[in-house]
Order: C-alpha cells, then structure tokens, then sequence
C-alpha cells in the first residue's frame, strides 16, 4: 500500500509549480474557470505548457508524447486545480477526445491529431447531448446519412459548451435507421471542423455566465475520414472512454483554492472581537469541508490509479463524480453561510468579499451534479455496477 | 383551528395574482434586473390603485389596515411573481412611522405612501459587521445647534435610490451592540451629506451603500423617543422576515409547479422522468418544503396579532424556510438539469432570488441563534 | 386563518393536564412508550381516562361517545404525548380499528365492540404484515376461506405488535382466490378472538427491546359475523383508514419530552466552566430541533383539522408521517451528539445520563421510518397523490 | 501510489478472516455479549496462536513488529466479525510499554501479551468530564514514601475486568487540561484501592468505571517519564482511532454485503427490491462511504508511518468514517425494515457496535475539533 508519490513524480510537479506560478496568470485561469470561453492568451499558455514538456507525459512517444505512466497528467490537472485552472487550456481533447482517437482512430487520424492535441494546439468540443436526448443520450436523433465516402449530417444539438472556439466537433450522430439500430445500437462518431458549411452555432447562456451552444447542422458534409473506428460503434467509443473521462474531469484539487480562500477569510474577519475561524460553528463547517476534500482526493485517486495500471473500472470513475461534484456544492454552501449577507455581492461590486468568486461558484454549484451526467444516474451506475443490482 | 384563508384574504390574493400576471411577467422582471430603478411607475401605479401600500397603514391614514397574515398571503404572490420594486422596504418604513412616528410625519408621508407617491426605505445593517446583527449601530446621531448630525454609513440599504425617505438608525448613546440607545431617523434621501453606492447582487435586486456624512436633520426627524427605537426595529424586521418568508413560499410553489409539470412532459427512457423514484422523492421533499414552510409562515404571522404572540415562531419561520427553500431550488434545478440552468429559464429567476431572500433580514443562522435564546440556552 | 384552540378546547385540556399529571405514572407511559405490553395499571389507567370523561369526546353518543368534533381526540393524544404517553392505552382500538367499525361495520358490530373501546375496555392488535407482504401488503396470502355461516383461516402474520396483550386480532385475508381476486382485490377484514382455536402467537424482540409476533392461523373457524363490512372489499377499508391512522400515530407532541429533557441536559451540564448551552454547535442544534418540532407540528395540525373537517385527505396525513419520523431520527441523534460518550449508556448503568432515554429512543429511532410503511414509499404517495406524478 | 495490499497483508487478511468465520460467528458475538467477560480463553488463545497480539510488538519481544497499515487490514476482519474481547486495549497497553515503558516491563509483559497471556487495558477519560477529552485528567499521582500514590477516577475503560494490567493516566503536576503534566502507570488489575463498576453500553461491550483510592504503586510503575505522558497518549489514542476506524470499514462492508444480497432477493411488487431506484440510490450512498472510509483510513494508516506523516488525516479519517457508518447503518435498517430490526437479525450487532466505534477515541465533533486546529483555526 502506498498513497504517495515517486521521487521523479514529485520533482515533476515541483517543476510544474514553479512553472504554473509563473505562467498561470488569473486571466488565463478565469477563461477555463468560468468556461469564459478560452482566448489567445490561454492559447499561448496551452503552447507553452508543451513547450517546456509539461504536456503529453503520458501519451505514447510517436505521437508527441513522453510515453510515461498517466499519474503524471493526473499530477498536471491537479496542479492547475490548485491554482484555479479547472483543467489545461484545450482540454476537451487532451483529457477525453484524444484518448478515443488513441484507442479507437485509423492510423491516419492519429497522425493528424494526436500530436496537435498532444502539443496543445487544438481543440475539441463534445457533441453528444440534444434537446431529446439528455440523460438518455442513446436516444439521440442526429442524422449521419452515409454517402459512401462522405457522411451528410443534419440536426441539431444542445449545450455543446465548447463549440464557440473549439476547432473541432467531436459529434455523435445515428447512421443506422433500420429497426435495428434503435438506442444505443447504431450510432457513430465524428470529427468535424467548426467552420464546416451548415454548422451553425448559437450561444446558451448560464446562470452562473458560462457560454454553452446550440449546434445546428443543416446537410454539412464530413468526409469518410472523420468516421471515428467503426460505423455504428460510436456509442460503445462513448461510454468505453466514460470513466477515464470522470477521472480526468472531476478533479478534488480544483476546491482547495475555494476552501483555502474561505480558511483566510475566516481567519482574517473579526466579529465581537476575535475572528470568525474562532466560532465553533465556522470551524465545523470549515473542519468538515477540509475532511471531505481529504476524502474525495483519495477517493479520485483510487480511480485514477485503477486507470493508470488499466485495472477494470467500474462504479469507481463515477463514485468520483458524485463525490466530487455534490462536495462542491456542500463547499459553496459553508462558504455562503460563512459570508453571511455579503455571499450574495458579485465581482465587482463594493464590498462583494473574496472577489466574488464565492457567489459566482455558489451559481455555478448548481450545474455540478447536473453537467457531464446527473448524480441520478450516477446513483443507478454505481449500485448496478458497484454491487450488481438488477437495471431498472 | 382553521387552515383557510377568509373571503377577503382569498380575495385579496386572487387579485394580487391577477394583477401580477398582468403587470408582471418574467421577462418583465428579468428587464428590471437592467434597469437602475429596477421597477416602473405603471407597476407602481397600479399596485397603489390596488391599495397594497396602505395593507399595514391605519385607515385615518387612508391605509386599510389590515394585519401580518395579510402581509405574507400579498407576500406569497409577490414572490410567485418576482416581483421587483420597494413594497416591502416601503411597507416597513411605513409601519415605522405608524407605529412610531409624531403626528406629522404620518400626515405627511403616510398617505403619500397609499397612493404611491412616496417611496420609503429602511437602513440599518453596516459594513463593519461581519454577520447579520442588527443591533451592531456603529453610526451616531448626535445633537448640534438642534439639529442631529448623523456620522457612519450603512450597507445593504434595498431601493435607496428610488427612495424619497430613508429610515436610519444611528447610535444616540451606549456601546456597539447595545439595545439601549438605538434611534431611528427619517431622512429625505436628498439630504445633504448622504450619499449612496450601488451594489451589484445575485439577485439583480437594487441594494446600495449609504454613507452618512455630516447629515443635519431637523430634531422632528426623530422617529419615536431618541435611545429606545430597539424594539420598532425589531419589529420591523419581524415583519420584514415573515414578508420575506411568504415571498418564499410563493417562490416556492412556483418553482414546484414548473418542476412538477417538467416533470410530467420530460420524456427520457421512454418515460415521463416523472415517473422515476428519484425524481419523485426529488417532489416530495420539495412538497413538503413547501407545505411546512406555507403553514409555519402562517402559524407565525397570525400568532403576532394574537394577545400572548409567540416572536420565536417568526426566528422559527425565517430560519426553516430560509433553508427549506433553498433546497427547494436546489431539487428544482436538479430536475429541470441544464434546460432550468440556461439564464431565459425561470428557474434562475427564483433560485438566485432564494439566496437573497433567504440572507434577508437574517438568515438562518441569525434565526436559529434566536430561537436559541427564546429557549433559554 | 386561525392556529388557536376555542376557549372549551383550552379548558378540555387544562382539565385532562391536571388528570394526567396525577394519574399518568412513568410505569404507565412506558408500557406504551417502549410496547412493551399493557399491563393492568395500563388498562385501570385506560378506564380511569374513560370514567373521568376524556374518552370518547369525538365519537358519536350512541356508542359512548360525547359527539363532539374530533380536535378533542387530538388534544387528547397531544397531552398523553408531552408526557411520554405515546398514545391512549389501548391505541389500536381507539385510533385506528374503531373508526372503520364506525364506517363500515354492522350495527351489531358496532354495537357489540365501539362502546367498549370507547371505553377504553379492549384493544385490538393489527394483523396486516406478512412475511412476503410487507411495502407490498397486497401480496398477503393469508387464506380465509368462506364456510357460510364461517371463515375458515389459515396462514402467518409477522410484526403483528400488540398481539400478545390484545384481545381482538383485526386481520386482513384473502377472501377470493380466483385470478379475479389478485392484488388489493380479493382481500377481506375480519375481527378474530386472540384465544381463538389455532391461533398462536410468539415473540419477536426487537433492537429496543419492543416485543412483536408473529402470529399463525391454522384453521380459525371465525363467524361470518365477525367479517368486517363486505367481503372482499378489506383493502379498500384499509387505505380509507389510512390517512386518519397517519393523524393519530405520529404525533408530534412525543418528541417535546425528548427536546425539554435535552435542553435542560445542555443548561446543566458544564464542559470548560460553561454549560453547554452555551456552546454555538449545542445551540444550533437545539434550535433546529426545535424548530423543527414547531415545523412538523403545524404540518400534523393542518392534516388533523382536514380530518376533521372531513376535507379531502390526499398526501397530507402522509407527509405528517414522513416527517415526523425523520424528525425523531435527526433529533435524537443531536441527542446521542449532544451526550458524547455518554450516549453510549443503557439505563440502569452507572453514568447513564437522561435514564439512558435518549439510548434507547436512538435505537427505536431506526424503526420509525419503516414502521407502518417505508419513507421511501411514503414519497411516492407524496408525489403521486400531492403532485399528480405518474405511478412508476 | 498503489491502492493493494501486500501479499503479506492479504495473507495476513485472509488467514484473519477464516480464523474468525470458524471462531466468531455472530452466535458466538451476540453470546458474549451477555458473558460477563465477553470473551472465551479459546478464542484468546487462538488470537494469540495466529500472532495477533504480537502485531505492533517489536520482534525482540516476540512480536511480529509490523504497523498501523497492517492493524486497520486487521481491525477490518475484526470488525466484519464483530469481535469481542480486549484485542484493541491489549494492543494499545502493549504499544505504550513498547514505546515508553521501561525494560523490565517490557520483558515481564511484552512476551506475554504475545502469548495470550496478559490481558491490559488503557484507562484515560474521566466522569467529570461532559465531552470526549482526553487532556481532561483530574486524577493525581503524587509521590509519597518513595511510592506512587493515585487518586480519582477513571470511565469507559474497555475489559477493565477482564485485565491483568492497566495503565493509568494521571496528572502528576499542572491544572486540568494542560498538557504538561500527564503521567501514564502501568498498575496491575489487583492493586489495592482500585475497584471497578460494569457499566452496561449499546454494543454490550464491557466497559467499566475504575476508582482509584490511595492506589500505591511502585516508583517503577511509571510508564516513560513523569509529566511527559501527553504525546505518548495521544500517539496511542491516534492508533486506537485507526484501528477503529479499521473496524468500522470492517462492519460497514458486511452491513453493505447483508444488505445488498437482501435488495436482490427480497420481492416486493412483483421484482427484487433492489430494482427499485430509491433502493439503488441507497446503496450507492453505502458503497461510496464504505469505499471512501476505506481508502481515508488506509491512506491515514500508511501516513502514519512515513517520514512526514500527516496526523490530521487520522482525525479526518475517524470524523469521516464514524459518520459514514451511521449512515451505513441506518440504510442498511432501512432496506432491512422490520427484518433487520428483530434481535437475532446480524444487522442489531452492527447498528449498535457502529455506535460505540462512533463515539471511541474521540466522536466526530472531537475530530473535526482537531482538524481545525491542525487547519490552523
């Protein structure tokens, strides 16, 4: 049993750190923080993490990579975490895009994208949910007609969130219509450009200020090429790539600035003459928030070490999920008691403590347990898979 | 014991939702979170000519002068509707003038409240304070040549600038957090030496800074006997959290409504998602959410009006359905998923307003720390 | 709107204070409290209660009553409940059995059995649960097989609780065993001399130390006048009584003695040279079960004064139950936090702190949300009933 | 990082848990239960033959001298099987001489305890104390005559009877509280003017009350130096924390498994209930706390013993798993139903030895104490 870290692990990421305190600027972390939508500088950032070979450690040599064990990406995304950047720069194809492509991709389309991937250039955007087919994606209805060597889609998707600057769609559309091809069964995936004619992309925008899309797609033509793996595959691709994705998506490390904020503010503000870090009810609340992320870190861990050493997983990724995502919400919510009637002032505004970064994580909070799958279903998966209860 | 509502409370809220669907639709409210003001003189207009400023003004006043019960059922509606605007900081400055003030403030301001034209407001919470404490009165007024100069500033301060009178309350005597000593003044907002701040807010509502500097107002703009305005304030705020907590339930019902008929129309799986035990149990507790919180907001407004009132029903009311509706949003938008979380969606109207609500006049922690000391702990 | 009590409703209570103060000894409460069993102080209690006029106020005169509205009862069960009486003493029969006799029994039932409820002179004990019919009472199998002028019965009842001081058994069997009579149909109610021939009772103890049975049928012959109403039509009755049985058990007065001997316990136990009550983390605890209690007590009011008023009952009597119950949980187990490591202690031992009440309500509190249905499928009531949710 | 036992830990775990599937079935446990002891030789002997005794025990002394990692995989199968006796106080009395006690103790008692011989115990709170607190020691030692003289009390001292040896915490110089000034004693059961009161708990374990009158103890009695018994103590309070925990993962783990194969057989509507999606959501939580303690208890274990251990994972480890439990167990009756509520259902054994894990070596409001300080609060 060992829950540490290898001396070469460890030299990493002090690197990393030293690295990331330099180049990781608030600006750059607020643009994948708050899904802002990601500009020129994290643009930059992203070229500069692969340029001083903080990017691509785990991913095989030939195609940009330094061919090491997946720990230390994980060590990457929690360094960032720590620094308020949710993930890398262009993550959606270096954290669950690319990895498919690995697995799954021709030859050809290794050689095209994985080392622009892995060298943070470009970047993908998901493609899966529509306005019929949110929990239930296997109900999805996008139609990829096959034309021989290329594919005509139309349809239309819903919160697609980074298709706005993404240069690639990562979309999953149905290419069988028999009977046969109901559900789950007959769907594939594709890469398509952004810029292809008849992509058309309309913006959503959240209470909390994120940017997500609607995506039309009026006959837009996707050469044969773009067929990810095998035809009708897709959503076995989909759910294949699922836990790895959890991992990679749901990091811990991304609540120790917000908890760490609200220990200083605590300890900084004073009522009836001694601060507020002194009130057995704030220590409790904040003693509980500290004791969960302990908890919920190892938790990913274990999930990710399973990945890392392609143990099978089962429930683990999305016991990763649950934990994390309902954490943030517990979080949030001390840190909104513990400001008291100033929780409710934005950025911005006179008085508004801690940047208003609170309130702004306090809106955002209520997407976490809803986004990439419901804690529902999460539930379902777990005791179906975890335990082998019976499916519903 | 009888659970329902008279003919003309029933009335009356018939006809506040009449009106609110009328005057006051969701992108109505969502353009009035843009607009400075936050409210339009129509719907002003319009709620005067319905009485609603007069509900708690004695009828000598041109008032109607009903009671709390009646406050929170308005208030339920009002919540439903989101409805923007100073009525309640009106409503309280009102009552502190009925209750408190000489015979020509109330002449004077009290019908101009009736039939719109004024606009009033209560100041009391200050920036040096790190929780909700309305005893915490760091400002002073102090008496110069007979006039009182009040020195500080307050914080939180809901419509001041739409406001014609600001209610604020200032130190005449005694230490920080002391209830002795606390007065309350009426204002003009144009007064000299006042100045105001915008805040920017979850709720998009209009709350604002005011800074107090060197501002002279005539001896009679004492409201009430200088030292002893504790106990208006506390009533006040009393009545404050029961309207908030009727505003919450009326939100609270809405947001169940939208959430049950999703509920019903979302098909996934081949089903109604409402048919799925998670999604109902998700209702149910929102029902009893918003049931408990519907009776105990009721219990404590009637119990205020009754000869022995039970205060610790109103800490008990502010602080269940503070948290109750909360939760409330939480399951609504755990259901209506990234739909209900899109900002057109109504949803976000009523969650982000829960926030507020629920910090308003106390949140629960403040209240639970009541109910404590009325248990004796 | 009124939340009050009528000045008679007052003075009926201050009347039946100042009885029970005198008459209700702790011996006599406990012997509801834990069901351990009514024994005779119980029962000479349950007569006295009767005899000095605070029994029967909500029944009609005919049958021993005084005919007035129901409110009486309620106050009467709230009395009993803020003194740990946990309901009348033979509850049974006077809450739950004795109202369908009202409705759908014969005169000659009513005649033979309300008077001596009313009384307080018998109890029944309720004989629905069976091994394989718990949640899902309608798959119960117990055969009563029609003779004519007799029911001959057959078959197991489990959890039956009161059985073994009870006089009359209330049960529920089946009556029709064509493929017509599956489910909910086809089962009949029936009142069963407990020293009938063939049957037998034996214990079951349970975590607390309550005792249940179960109870085994083999070949009861049983009057036809002792069927209940119309044969086949027992489910029916059942759920018709169902929302008033709700009303009357779970009452939210029982928990005010836990609450008081809580609070009294915080303001006079001191750690640090302070009691406490004057520890923010006790005081916010005691102040949420106390405002919880107020909560659940309104909610409990307004389903009893539709009861009352015979006002359509749909989810109300159910959410009483529902939270009433968690209620006890989250209460005692700020009781078993407040204690510390003396909530460990069983009455009896040296140390034991409150009598060690607050130990054995812990351990009962596990029942409360399972006993006469599951929260979870109380939600669903709640749903489908208040809400219009479809049926799953 | 590796989440796997060593295959000296698994073998370890396995040969564990067959002994206990043939020697402590919950027959046995619930018997023991109403055994004054709570405990055979028997099994003691068996405990000893498998080396289980000597775990923490250096291996001069006959002891296998492994660490916390390999005491938690231990107090799993423990726990699993509801193990009765003095495993965990013998173990912590051990550790204390092993560290601090001199050497002719250590040759007297170490091999003995080894071999089953010697039975201890460690007795540390005290009844005038109305919180878990271990710096709470009103209990004297003074020196007269060249003997050591104790005086007060002692409370929730685990098979105080059942002991040969008991090592006493008592305050040899500073006020109650101060960490300066706790001496930890090793005195033999017999001594005179100790006695002993049973008391009855939950989990009918048999915890006693020790008074300590005039107690005179050897001037070689003293377990490390004088005064100095502070960090000693809560080195072994932070192990009997562990090993606890370890337990309760043990029993959580079983309850889940009861209740799991329960959720799959039992049919309610025509289909397992296990089917049903509150069921499933249920046991989700389960699996998750179960999951989740474990890998906080084993990670705070291994923490434990590397070069910067990090003691705060051993509060936040024993604040997370003694509420994760409760909540295990209060699933797994409510899946259970009235089943799991009957006596002779195994279920009544955990649900009530979760309760006493809770609240051993520090409940959670004690952890979450010390995790605010060690936060820096």
């Amino acid at each position: 049993m060992n829950f540490g870290y290898t001396d070469e692990e460890e030299r990493f990421r002090q690197e990393l750190a030293v690295f990331l305190d330099k180049h990781l600027t608030e600006e750059i972390a607020r643009q994948n923080w708050e899904d802002k939508g990601v500009g020129p500088e994290a643009r930059e950032f992203s070229r500069k993490l692969a340029a001083y070979g903080f990017l691509g450690m785990g991913w095989p040599e030939e195609y940009g990579g330094k061919g090491l064990p997946p720990a230390y990406d994980f060590i990457l995304l929690d360094e960032l975490g720590k620094r308020w950047g949710a993930h890398v720069p262009l993550d959606v194809g270096y954290t669950m895009v690319g990895h498919t492509i690995l697995r799954r991709g021709s030859e050809a389309m290794k050689k095209e994208f994985l080392p622009k991937i892995v060298g943070g250039e470009i970047e993908f955007c998901l493609g899966y949910t529509e306005p019929n087919a949110g929990s239930d994606l296997a109900a999805m209805m996008m139609r990829a007609e096959d034309k021989g060597d290329h594919f005509l889609i139309s349809g239309q998707k819903t919160f697609n969130t980074e298709c706005h600057y993404a240069d690639y769609h990562w979309l999953a559309a149905r290419t069988d219509f028999s009977p046969q091809g109901t559900g789950y069964k007959g769907v594939s995936l594709f890469i398509v450009d952004m810029d292809a004619p008849g992509v058309t992309v309309r913006p959503l925008w959240t209470m909390s200020g994120e940017r997500t899309n609607e995506v039309y797609y009026d006959e837009v033509k996707v050469p044969r090429e773009r067929l990810v793996g095998e035809k009708n595959k897709g959503f076995y691709y989909m759910m294949e790539a699922l836990g790895s994705e959890r991992n990679q998506v749901f990091v811990p490390s991304r609540l120790r600035p917000v908890l760490n904020m609200l220990l200083a503010y605590a300890q900084e503000t004073r009522y009836q003459d001694r601060p507020l870090s002194k009130d057995p009810v704030v220590r409790r609340q904040l003693a509980r928030a500290a004791v969960e992320l302990e908890v919920a870190e190892v938790v990913a861990d274990h999930s990710r070490w399973l990945e890392a050493l392609e143990l099978p997983m089962t429930h683990q990724p999305e016991m990763t999920k649950v934990m994390v995502s309902e954490l943030e919400q517990r979080l949030v919510n001390a840190g909104m008691r513990i400001l008291g009637p100033y929780g409710q002032l934005e950025e911005g505004s006179p008085w508004a403590p801690l940047g208003g970064r609170i309130e702004w994580y306090y809106l955002h909070s209520f997407m976490t347990t809803i986004g990439a799958g419901t804690s529902e279903i999460g539930r379902n998966v777990i005791a179906q898979r975890g335990l082998g209860l019976p499916r519903g | 014991m009888d659970f329902r509502l008279t003919p003309e409370q029933q009335m009356l809220k018939d006809s506040a939702r009449d009106f609110l669907a009328d005057h006051c639709s969701s992108d109505f409210v969502r353009q009035m979170e843009q607009d400075r003001r936050g409210f339009t003189s129509e719907l002003w207009a319009g709620m005067a000519e319905l009485g609603w400023m007069g509900l708690l003004i004695p009828e000598e006043y041109g008032g109607i002068g009903w009671g709390l019960t009646e406050l929170v059922v308005m208030a339920e509606e009002m919540g439903r509707a989101c409805l923007p605007g100073p009525f309640l900081p009106t409503t309280l400055g009102a009552l502190a003038l009925a209750q408190a003030g000489n015979e020509a403030q109330k002449q004077e301001i009290l019908p101009a409240v009736v039939s719109g034209e004024a606009v009033l407001t209560l100041a009391y919470l200050e920036a040096g304070c790190a929780v909700y404490d309305p005893l915490f009165q760091a400002a002073t007024a102090r008496k110069q040549d007979g006039a009182w100069l009040l020195e500080g500033g307050k914080l939180f301060v809901p419509d001041a600038e739409a406001s014609h009178w600001i209610l604020l309350c200032a130190r005449t005597s005694g230490s920080l957090r002391d209830q002795e000593g606390i007065s309350l003044f009426l204002a003009p907002r144009a007064a000299r030496g006042l100045e105001l701040r915008p805040l920017k807010t979850i709720a998009g509502d209009k709350q604002f800074e005011v800074s107090l500097k060197e501002v002279a107002l005539p001896p009679d703009a004492l409201v009430g006997e200088a030292g002893q305005g504790w106990p208006l304030l506390e009533q006040l705020l009393m009545t404050g959290a029961l309207a908030k907590c009727g505003e919450m339930v009326g939100g609270a019902a809405k947001v169940l409504e939208i959430t049950a008929d999703y509920a019903k129309e979302r098909v996934q799986f081949g089903s109604p998602i409402g048919r799925f035990q998670a999604v109902q149990h998700h209702c149910a507790n929102m029902l009893m959410d918003l049931e408990s919180s519907r009776f105990i907001t009721r219990k404590a407004a009637w119990s205020m009006g009754q000869e022995r009132p039970n205060p610790m029903l109103v800490a008990a009311a502010k602080a269940w359905v503070s948290e109750a509706y909360r939760r409330v949003v939480s399951l609504g938008h755990q259901i209506g998923a990234a739909t209900a979380y899109i900002v057109e969606h109504d949803m976000t109207l009523f969650s982000r307003r829960a926030k507020a609500a629920e910090l308003a006049f106390g949140d629960a922690a403040y209240h639970y720390g009541q109910v404590a000391q009325r248990l004796g702990l």
